[in-house]
């Protein structure tokens, strides 16, 4: 069976390994500050006891008054999973860095979360909308897109 | 300018759109090619012209509502993208479904399995040029199974068979007699098949060390099912992460080492047999009684998320929903498994001919529905 | 890659085509022969009876497209609702069967016969009289097993002999 | 003298058959009007096969709703193709494009004039047949680099290419094949080969055979080798972007040639003519229907080559063959004064086996990946 591994204990290793990034830690997810994203995502790719090398999904949530962006990692040795958070306050310019350089399976993904809920990546190779238009007004993930 | 500068000829490459139709795209889907002659430079997919926007109208259905929706996501294997919605729903609101209800979500996705690699591996064959015959052969084979579905819930394509709680109907019983006859049928045209292609040399020419998937860049990628197998990473849901009833059958999970065309093909093929072995087991000892859990049609699931996800035929197919304890769900959120899949199809396609583009991105048997959502 | 086995491959691939040369083709003509479809088969079309009708309006709400418009008029003397109109937008319809599923009188039923095609597109829209159940509109037997005993056996591809077994 | 004695007086033929009433002109008009009728009957035959028998090899039932079991659906596609609008891109080279369909179709119809139908009865029995034969056939490719180029599509122009490409590299085995068969009968005249064969040319040069099949479906794109309209990829190769007339002129050039490939197999190496009790003429269109199924056959079964596997084999695997074929016939030819003999005939089989296990084991098809 798939462990989710408890966000209490990995907050407790990340806590000591970086001071004051992470923001909280739930049962099973782990809330991060966006701007140590980068750092985290490496440190729980590279460490041989976490390995997250399967970078399973990226998506976005959109609670009116944050963005929360929700990663789930996988590791296909240990064959146990964890979920990042993120939340970004800031409503017309949601920015978030980008793990697109730590995985490359979060390009794509990451594209489709910018075209349809409106969220930055810094550091995307080709931040581009991925199924709409260019032109395409708005984002249509969002609450509060009119129709 | 040296003899040899004059010698080589000054070519420039062109850009040629494999574009959104096209004979093989297996569907609306555009591929911007950079070619110098015949050789791929540079692979650029274009994606969204099969674009609903199914996550936006999830947030308008109820929880049961939304099950006909889901069938329209993977329209090859309508049955998985039901029972993946259904699980994760299930997880959230933490229903029991009854022993049978249970053993007919398995063996409808083990059908469901067959159908699909059927309809991968004829067209794998069709990109390869073998003129329709292998894929009408399975074609054939697949009507059997869709006679199947169609007699339990009345649709050949949108079945829209799974509830929250277990499954809508009973099967009528005329089914498992019939189903019996099929596995007994689908082993022997296996064999058959098998010896159609197995040592073909001009498919062994054509897809034997091409288009290599190499098992850190599947992992990287984030690549699952059929594909990731192929290329040496043993992970399939049924094992690694066994929901429902899975792990009382005894089946193994089939994986290749080199990871090229010919590999994907042989571990459809082999999925398949599994298949056929749970199938068995699954007709051997299905058990009485109801097929659905007490569930009101409209369920307010309390306030959270839930992430399920299954082995679906293309690969880990996941909703992740959030809940805010109303009737519809405040987000839904599915885990594309063949727009990850695509990721890796430009560095697996660059320096390969036309032909093996489309042979490669023929055996990474993706569908439409399920990349633009 | 080598031109291993010499061709064999080739030529036992060859020998299962010839083989299929001298087997039945598994294919019927459609306008002449006819296959007998499933018993639970959700035709593209609502069949709809009058008298157990009672305007709940499950069947509206539960609609994912919205296809199902009714009016009531509250009848004051044995307090029940007379449905004054009862329509359909089979353009909308997805087929998916939830209101058959949720009609707690069992009132509603998928129609059996497959040929329905309109020209126009309001035609598409059919309300009270055009629902009900006629010889040319049978009801299928999707949540309806007493009705389903009495549709003839579906034909399946596995019980017709198509191919000689081998 | 008229002009006509004047061809007529040298003309290098021997004379013509003696039964034949009528002089010169008479025997030119007779056949030119049987080799037509003859070759647009044996196209909708073939078409006919090819979709039934495809058809009931993939078990379904191919056309029957045309006429009964389908015949006449050739004839409704004919007319249906002659009705349909005829496209022409605005940016394609408007001579060009015109002109390709009938480049193409021309040659084809000139390979028929040499095959025999019987002892004496072609169009000009010429004592050079085959070289004709080698030389027209090669002709079609120009159309079809035409055709590639003037519709100036991308799809079109890589069909074109690739034709060019595999045209070429197939001539030369498809002409050694035939050489060692010109050696055993002694004679390069289509009609004398076929009064050589006592012992049917597949037993006697079976190497050769098989040579001549894989190189003539190449040069008509058919079966394993047909990428020039490979349609999974290119789309339609290089008539893409024909259609009406002058797309029937091409689906009949196809066809015509297959035809003529299949024709020219029978003549060279299943003798033709020659047969215990049927009409000759009868003989030799069945032989020809019957090699043209085995070419329906494989191409319902074999997914198809790339183009690098295709030069390959043409280069590395059929040429050298051809080489060797060509060097033992010629001893045998040297060793025994009637080379056509059984002796022969086991000692090719058993070379051909030998050839065929040797090649394959050290021959590499195609290289892969090019780094870019």
């Amino acid at each position: 069976m798939t462990v989710a591994l408890s966000g209490k204990d990995i907050a407790v290793q990340i806590e000591e390994k970086f001071p004051g990034s992470l923001e909280d830690s739930g049962k099973d997810y782990l809330l991060v500050k966006s701007d140590s994203l980068p750092v985290i995502a490496e440190y729980l790719k590279n460490t041989d006891s976490l390995n997250f090398d399967y970078f399973n999904f990226v998506t976005a949530v959109d609670y009116y008054s944050y963005f929360e962006v929700v990663y789930r990692l996988d590791s296909t040795e240990h064959n146990h999973s964890i979920v990042l958070k993120t939340r970004c306050y800031d409503r017309d310019v949601p920015t978030v860095p980008s793990l697109a350089g730590v995985w490359q399976g979060a390009n794509f993904q990451e594209r489709e979360v910018y075209d349809l809920m409106g969220i930055q990546f810094e550091g995307h190779p080709n931040l581009k909308r991925m199924f709409l238009w260019d032109g395409f007004p708005g984002h249509p993930l969002r609450k509060d897109w009119n129709k | 300018m040296t003899t040899s500068e004059m010698m080589t000829l000054k070519t420039e490459p062109f850009v040629l759109n494999f574009g959104p139709v096209h004979p093989s795209t297996h569907g609306v889907y555009r591929m911007r090619a950079t070619l110098d002659g015949e050789v791929v430079i540079d692979l650029e997919p274009v994606v969204g012209y099969l674009h609903r926007g199914i996550e936006k109208l999830a947030e308008e259905r109820t929880y049961g509502g939304f099950i006909p929706l889901t069938d329209r996501l993977d329209y090859i294997s309508p049955m998985s993208n039901n029972l993946a919605y259904c699980l994760a729903v299930e997880k959230l609101t933490g229903i029991k479904i009854p022993e049978r209800g249970e053993y007919l979500r398995v063996i409808m996705a083990e059908l469901q399995r067959l159908a699909n690699h059927c309809v991968a591996v004829g067209s794998f064959l069709n990109d390869a040029g073998a003129y329709f015959t292998p894929f009408m052969y399975t074609f054939r084979e697949r009507e059997k199974i869709v006679d199947l579905f169609d007699m339990v819930c009345g649709q050949r394509l949108t079945y829209n068979y799974m509830r929250i709680g277990g499954v809508s109907q009973d099967i009528p019983e005329e089914f498992l007699p019939a189903l019996i006859k099929v596995i007994e049928r689908l082993t022997i045209f296996i064999e058959e098949y098998e010896t159609l292609l197995k040592e073909n040399e001009i498919l062994l020419a054509r897809s034997k060390g091409v288009g290599i998937l190499t098992r850190e860049m599947a992992i990287d990628c984030g690549i699952s099912g059929p594909v990731a197998r192929a290329s040496g990473v043993n992970r399939d849901l049924r094992k690694a992460d066994s929901y429902s009833i899975y792990d009382r059958f005894e089946f193994d999970v089939p994986t290749c080492e080199t990871g090229d065309c010919y590999d994907r093909y042989r571990v459809r093929i082999e999925e398949m047999r599994q298949s056929l072995r749970i199938l068995s087991q699954a007709v051997k000892d299905i058990p009485g009684g109801p097929v659905k859990a007490e569930v009101p049609h409209l369920i307010r699931p309390p306030v959270g998320e839930a992430y399920g996800h299954l082995e679906a035929p293309k690969g880990e197919l996941g909703f992740y929903v959030v809940s805010d304890n109303s009737i519809a769900p405040y987000r839904c959120h599915i885990r594309p498994t063949s727009l990850i899949n695509l990721s890796a199809l430009r560095d697996m396609v660059k320096g390969w001919k036309v032909a093996d583009l489309i042979i490669i991105f023929g055996s990474i048997d993706i569908t439409m529905g399920e990349v633009d959502r | 890659m080598k031109f291993e086995r010499y061709g064999l491959g080739i030529l036992k691939g060859m020998s299962v085509t010839i083989r299929h040369l001298f087997r039945h083709p598994t294919v019927t003509q459609y306008p002449e022969q006819w296959l007998n479809i499933s018993r639970r088969s959700r035709g593209n079309e609502l069949v709809w009876s009058r008298e157990k009708c009672t305007g709940c309006c499950t069947c509206a709400k539960t609609c994912p497209q919205g296809a199902i418009e009714i009016i009531t008029a509250t009848n004051a003397e044995d307090n029940k609702y007379d449905v004054e109109k009862y329509c359909v937008d089979t353009g909308y319809c997805i087929q998916c069967g939830l209101c058959v599923e949720a009609c707690p009188y069992d009132a509603l039923f998928m129609g059996y016969s497959f040929e329905r095609a309109q020209y126009r597109r309001n035609d598409l829209i059919q309300s009270d009289d055009a629902l009900l159940e006629s010889p040319e509109r049978p009801a299928s037997g999707y949540f309806h097993p007493d009705i389903a005993e009495k549709l003839p056996e579906q034909t399946l591809l596995i019980e017709k002999i198509t191919e000689k077994r081998d | 003298m008229t002009v006509p004695e004047v061809i007529i007086n040298n003309l290098p033929m021997e004379a013509t058959p003696p039964d034949w009433p009528g002089g010169y002109w008479w025997h030119w008009v007779f056949f030119s009007i049987v080799l037509i009728g003859f070759m647009l009957t044996m196209v909708i035959i073939a078409i006919y096969i090819e979709r039934r028998g495809m058809g009931r090899m993939q078990s379904r039932l191919g056309p029957n709703r045309a006429g009964p079991f389908g015949v006449l659906q050739m004839i409704a596609d004919v007319v249906k193709v002659l009705l349909k609008e005829n496209i022409v891109p605005d940016k394609a080279d408007k001579l060009i494009h015109w002109l390709a369909p009938i480049v193409a179709f021309v040659p084809v119809a000139l390979l028929f004039t040499v095959i025999p139908f019987q002892n004496g009865a072609l169009l000009a029995d010429l004592n050079i047949g085959i070289l004709f034969i080698v030389a027209v056939s090669s002709l079609t490719t120009l159309g079809v680099f035409m055709a590639g180029w003037g519709s100036s599509n991308k799809y079109s122009l890589l069909g074109a290419m690739r034709n060019v490409a595999a045209v070429v590299s197939y001539e030369i085995p498809l002409a050694l094949s035939i050489v060692g068969t010109l050696l055993v009968a002694g004679t390069m005249s289509l009609n004398g080969i076929v009064l050589a064969q006592d012992i049917p040319f597949i037993l006697l040069q079976p190497l050769g055979f098989l040579i001549f099949f894989i190189a003539g479906c190449a040069e008509i794109n058919r079966s394993p080798f047909d990428l020039m309209e490979a349609d999974s990829e290119i789309v339609a190769g290089f008539h893409t972007e024909y259609s009406g007339m002058k797309f029937a002129l091409f689906y009949l050039v196809e066809y015509a040639e297959a035809i003529a490939i299949s024709a020219i197999i029978t003549t060279l190496f299943l003798g033709g003519w020659r047969g215990p009790l049927l009409p000759p003429w009868l003989w030799f269109i069945g032989k020809t229907l019957v090699v043209f199924f085995l070419m329906v056959w494989t191409r319902t079964t074999l997914p198809r080559v790339r183009i690098d596997q295709l030069m390959a084999l043409a280069w590395k695997f059929l040429l050298p063959l051809a080489l060797i074929n060509l060097f033992i016939t010629a001893i045998q030819v040297l060793a025994w004064d009637d080379a056509v003999n059984w002796i022969a005939v086991v000692i090719n089989i058993v070379v051909m086996g030998v050839l065929i296990l040797i090649w394959s084991k050290f021959f590499k098809l195609g290289w892969g990946r090019i780094e870019v």
